[in-house]
């Protein structure tokens, strides 16, 4: 976007403006953009949601309004905008005000390190999946902000809940990504949809592989199990059912929410379903490749760039489309998964979902850690790191090695995932039985 | 207490192919309360779950196509309902509608008073009909009013009539803007059976086949007295020859009322009968006149009290006593052919609309000769109409009276 | 930065910060106060480590890990404080120090 | 450019030192944490000034993320009825704030000022980002590092002790009507007619176990 900003100002209109004035407009414009297509994605994936749980449920869903109901979210939001905004007579008006503000800015933050296509992000920061987390931690203050200050108990228990439940799932939300910066060596986003290109084996793995952007990390066992634990994570954060304690309607009414409406209440819900997007496309960034797909790398290749000055502009355009593509469709898909996970299970309770969380998820991604070490070990490292066990393989970079790395790792998270899931299971049982063998699990009355 | 008597040991053992429940016949109390299910454990953790998901997105998948019959268990179910419509059973029942023959016009409801007597809520409410000559009741009736919006759509009203005279309709769709058309009067309620028969034919079938067996049994007992009603003879036959020309399916499902009229004889004439048979009967010219007697002295009091300064003058001379030249009282007659016309446009027939004209000029003259009144078909109704329309001009007086006082102080 | 904001002014705006935080945690007398008092001191340490760094070593990383060890130590202090504040405050159903005073002779 | 430059640190330090000033001076605690919370955003943006990236989204995640959301939620846990009448500060807050004050302007201020610092002038130096961070963190900083860990494990293990309620007076079920009216006529089995008795926790406090009936007292609960 600079490059384009300066060539149609300085180059163009001749204006020889300083380069923060470009940077400047650049960034304003990104944003700009950013800021469109978000409320669009919120309004389309209510009406997708709506569309698909209908359909699971085998219903229709709405398709009143325009063609096959597609005006829906905006005839919804023209609703919520228009109602009257309530504030409680005892809450804490500032604070009442604050939070939803607090809570859907953050969100809007995160659009910032989503890499949508080739060379199509706003900051390519170093530390872009920390910083996406980060901030989204933010979005917990505001949580809390709105519980306590609606003065109403239901909000307050709806807030404690969310934040116990998204404090408690960040733990393994991060400890399951953390093999992506393993294996591309770098926490930019970028870098490591980068590192994904290939075919069903990483190009950083076997650099021998053609480039058909499908060297997915969720091929391997790591990143497959990595999936795994950070879908589950994912749908605690952006509070989904089977996870959604904190707005559990038949228990406290809407949480959080309670005693916010209007616009008030629209913001949440705007921040709700960005996070989900959120979540569901960095889901498709770290494990399936984001904007890698068949064609992309091609296109890339194609294209006018600084290494390439012979290229032409109309491939950098198409490859940004084809990327933005793959990665809405995955992105879609994954949240296609979502809705079916609400339509198929219902809500765990809190401890439940605790237990599931510390005792299942936390071990399960720890062990994850170690098995992407040992892959990274038996693929890339070699006498020069002091691991010359591994030599019989071969060279660094070699079919064989990665090989090795896939069974040793998949026989390592098999083993622990049926480890863990057995020593729970055994828990629960345990649990059950105390329970079945009295009205209450008590032990005996204390000596004194 | 009961804790005890519960308690059968239930296991439930999946074999490949079938699911076998065992129950074992003894009762026998394990560990206190509780009921214990042994299920096989599931092959991994998370599998179910899985299968979970498998079902839903199953579901999803085979959505895409309607549900045709119940045995499906998957499949979109949803009736789009403007567009689409399930077909009611037979025996829905929303809300109580009046039949009148479709040959003849000739309304089954006898004014027995059952229905009213019966409704729980108190919604129906009728007047008999009377002889004009002799002033007595005839069986039939003049005006039924059942307010929907307080029915509560029990159908004893339909259960208890005698006659089949009162049924209960299958239109749902009654959602309206204004409350006061929920008060249904004898035109909107009359339907011919024809119409209740397309709705419910077995039950007409049925309710047809006893009122001929009833029939038959009073024939044997009183085979001189069994025919058509007297007074409906001379209709019945005009109906006949002009039936021959009309095929009875054309006879739209619109009300259609006969004049309770005794002297047949006088009103037989044949335009009169072919006004009749014209499916628009007097009967609108009667409601449309009282109607719009009544509506000409809501007028009357509301003009009075609206119209503070030009009515200032004519204040006075109304509390006079003058009513005839009250400026009021003339705009509300005014208003009043309006009305009368309006509702005459409804009716849509000639001899309505001077009927209801009629009707408003003697309000506007309250000492007009009867005479003036009504044309030759709304004949027999013309002595009600004129009570009603003195009256209404003595209230619309009253009203001007105390408006007018109600404005001097 | 260097050359626009000089080093003086950073470690001014720490000091302040340590000075407001220590103000906190000796005056205040709800126990969570008093913990947030230390929490805002540990931070203007952690603004002279990162200042420090960056105006006198960039190219070395011993500012950035002092000021991540201080940030670990900060939330480990954090937790056992807020733990012991709840456990207070079931005993005694008060967080105000001055009044869990039954060691007071 | 310096212009700017000084313009954003004078904004970001009145947001630290004004957010720090209302943390002890607000009365109500929660308004306290969220100033609090707003001290750290502006210590962040302060370490994006310095260009410290990497400590700055740290910063955010760990201060903002669970330090303040702990005190948030501690708040929440030991809420109490505030007494308007009851002092924020002890009595001897003017002798603390003197304190600090003298600290402030007699000792830290001169020191800053008279101290000749070392300061480090390429305009565009090599900095030391995540990467070099991982490996001083694995090289010379690895016993650091693992005792850090030590004591973030045993600062977890010990905060939940300590909180921890007391395990033997909770249920850890949530019992069905049935369940409670039964439990109720268990503990107590001569007067039926005390079915609707209206503090069902505390009657199990007081006795919490059920008389084991002979078959329970067998298995040994």
């Amino acid at each position: 976007m600079y490059d384009v900003v300066d060539f149609l100002l300085n180059t163009q209109l001749g204006l020889n403006s300083p380069d923060w004035v470009v940077m400047l407009i650049s960034h304003l414009i990104v944003v700009g953009m950013l800021f469109v297509v978000a409320p669009l994605q919120v309004l389309f994936l209510t009406y997708y949601e709506r569309r698909a749980i209908a359909r699971m449920q085998d219903r229709v869903g709405p398709n009143r309004v325009g063609y096959e109901g597609l005006l829906q979210p905006i005839a919804d939001g023209v609703k919520m905008f228009t109602k009257e905004d309530i504030v409680p007579e005892s809450a804490d008006k500032r604070v009442h005000l604050l939070a939803p503000i607090v809570t859907a800015a953050p969100v809007m933050y995160m659009f910032a390190v989503l890499p949508w296509g080739p060379n199509m992000i706003a900051v390519d920061l170093p530390t872009g999946l920390l910083f996406f987390f980060a901030i989204s931690s933010i979005s917990t203050v505001g949580l809390l902000m709105a519980g306590w200050a609606s003065n109403n108990k239901f909000a307050l228990l709806g807030a404690m809940r969310a934040v116990a439940q998204v404090v408690s799932y960040e733990i393994p939300a991060l400890l399951s990504l953390l093999f992506a910066v393993m294996f591309a060596g770098s926490m930019s986003l970028m870098a490591i949809v980068e590192a994904q290109g290939g075919l069903f084996i990483s190009t950083t793995d076997v650099p021998s592989v053609p480039d058909l952007g499908l060297g997915w990390f969720v091929f391997t066992p790591v990143g497959f199990l990595a999936f795994v634990c950070f879908f589950i994570a994912a749908l605690a954060e952006g509070e989904r059912t089977p996870f959604d304690i904190p707005e559990a309607d038949s228990e406290i009414v809407a949480g959080y929410m309670t005693e916010y409406s209007g616009m008030k209440f629209a913001l949440f819900y705007l921040a709700q379903y960005i996070l989900n997007f959120l979540l569901c496309a960095i889901t498709a960034t770290i494990f399936f490749g984001g904007w890698q797909g068949p064609g992309v790398a091609w296109l890339v290749n194609q294209s006018l760039s600084a290494d390439n000055p012979a290229g032409n502009p109309v491939y950098n355009v198409l490859a940004g489309m084809l990327g933005t593509f793959y990665l809405l469709a995955k992105t879609y898909t994954f949240f296609f998964v979502m809705v079916a996970l609400r339509g198929a299970f219902p809500r765990l309770r809190i401890d439940q979902l605790m237990n599931f969380g510390w005792k299942f998820l936390i071990p399960l991604t720890m062990i994850n850690i170690l098995s992407a070490a040992l892959w990274l070990a038996i693929t890339r490292w070699g006498t020069a790191q002091g691991f010359s066990i591994i030599e019989f393989a071969g060279e660094p970079g070699n079919l064989v090695r990665w090989v090795i790395a896939f069974a040793v790792t998949l026989v390592i998270n098999v083993a622990a995932y049926w480890f863990l899931a057995r020593l729970n299971v055994q828990d629960h049982v345990a649990r059950q039985a105390a329970l079945a063998a009295g009205w209450l699990a008590v032990s005996p009355p204390r000596s004194a | 207490m009961s804790n005890d008597t519960l308690t059968h040991s239930i296991t439930f053992t999946e074999t490949p192919a079938t699911l076998t429940v065992v129950v074992d016949p003894t009762p026998q109390i394990t560990r206190g309360r509780a009921v214990v299910v042994e299920r096989r454990r599931p092959k991994a953790a998370g599998w179910s779950l899985l299968q979970g998901l498998g079902v839903v997105v199953d579901h999803w998948r085979k959505s895409f196509r309607k549900l045709e019959d119940p045995t499906q268990i998957a499949g979109t179910f949803t009736t789009e309902y403007p567009e689409e419509r399930l077909p009611l059973p037979e025996a829905y029942r929303n809300m109580p509608i009046l039949l009148f023959d479709d040959a003849t016009g000739h309304e089954l409801c006898t004014s027995c008073f059952q229905c009213q007597r019966i409704c729980p809520p108190q919604v129906i409410h009728m007047t008999q009909a009377k002889d004009p000559e002799t002033g007595k009741p005839v069986p039939a009736v003049s005006e039924f009013i059942i307010e929907y919006d307080a029915c509560m759509s029990c159908g004893f009203c339909a259960e208890v009539c005698p006659f089949d005279a009162i049924k209960m309709d299958h239109n749902y769709e009654l959602s309206t803007a204004d409350h006061s058309s929920l008060t249904v009067h004898k035109a909107g309620l009359l339907r011919p059976v024809s119409y209740y028969q397309s709705i419910a034919p077995t039950f007409w079938a049925e309710a047809e086949a006893s009122a001929y067996k009833k029939l038959e049994a009073n024939k044997k007992r009183r085979p001189a007295s069994i025919g058509i009603a007297p007074q409906m003879i001379e209709q019945v036959k005009a109906a006949h020859k002009l039936g021959d020309g009309q095929p009875e399916a054309a006879s739209p499902p619109a009300p259609v009322a006969t004049a309770p009229a005794p002297d047949a004889g006088s009103a037989a004439t044949p335009a009169s009968n072919a006004a009749l048979a014209t499916s628009e009967g007097d009967l609108p010219t009667d409601k449309a006149a009282r109607l719009a007697a009544i509506r000409a002295r809501n007028e009357a009091k509301k003009a009075a009290e609206q119209s503070a300064s030009p009515a200032a003058s004519a204040a006075p001379t109304a509390s006079d006593g003058d009513l005839p030249t009250d400026k009021a009282a003339r705009l509300a007659a005014i208003r009043a052919r309006n009305e009368a016309k309006k509702a005459a446009a409804q009716a849509a027939t000639d001899p309505a609309q001077p009927a209801a004209e009629g009707a408003a000029t003697a309000l506007a003259t309250p000492d007009a000769p009867l005479t003036d009144a009504p044309p030759a078909p709304a004949t027999p109704d013309a002595p009600l109409d004129e009570k009603a329309a003195r009256l209404a001009a003595i209230r619309a007086r009253n009203a001007a009276k105390k408006a007018a006082q109600a404005e001097e102080e | 930065m260097i050359s626009a904001v000089p080093l003086a002014w950073v470690l001014m705006l720490a000091s302040g910060l340590f000075c407001i935080g220590l103000f906190g945690a000796l005056s205040r007398r709800h126990a969570v106060s008093m913990l947030m008092g230390i929490e805002l001191m540990l931070n203007a340490v952690n603004i002279n480590l990162v200042a420090f760094w960056r105006y006198t070593q960039p190219d070395e990383v011993d500012g950035m890990i002092f000021a991540l060890f201080v940030i670990v130590v900060a939330a480990a202090e954090a937790a056992v404080g807020l733990a012991m504040a709840i456990a207070i405050y079931r005993t005694w159903q008060t967080v105000n120090v001055d009044s869990v005073d039954s060691l007071r002779g | 450019m310096d212009l700017v430059v000084q313009i954003m640190f004078g904004v970001t330090g009145l947001l630290i030192l004004g957010a720090a000033f209302m943390v002890v001076s607000v009365r109500n605690i929660i308004h306290a944490a969220l100033w609090l919370i707003a001290c750290f955003f502006g210590i962040a943006m302060l370490y994006l000034l310095l260009q410290a990236e990497f400590l700055a989204v740290v910063q955010v995640l760990l201060y903002i993320g669970a330090v303040a959301v702990l005190v948030l939620f501690a708040v929440m846990l030991t809420r109490q009825i505030d007494d308007p009448e009851e002092p924020v500060l002890f009595q001897r807050w003017r002798s603390t704030l003197l304190i600090a004050a003298i600290l402030f302007s007699a000792v830290l201020v001169p020191t800053i000022y008279n101290h000749n610092w070392l300061i480090f002038t390429d305009p565009q130096p090599a900095f030391a980002g995540p990467r070099e961070l991982g490996f001083a963190f694995m090289n010379a900083y690895l016993l650091p590092f693992q005792i850090a860990a030590v004591l973030l494990l045993a600062a977890l293990v010990g905060a939940i002790i300590i909180a921890m309620e007391d395990q033997e007076q909770r249920r850890t079920r949530v019992l069905t009507l049935a369940e409670e009216i039964a439990l109720r006529r268990e503990q107590e089995p001569s007067p039926p007619t005390r079915l609707a008795n209206p503090h069902p926790a505390s009657s199990m406090s007081s006795n919490p176990t059920p008389p084991p009936t002979p078959e329970q007292a067998g298995e040994g609960t």
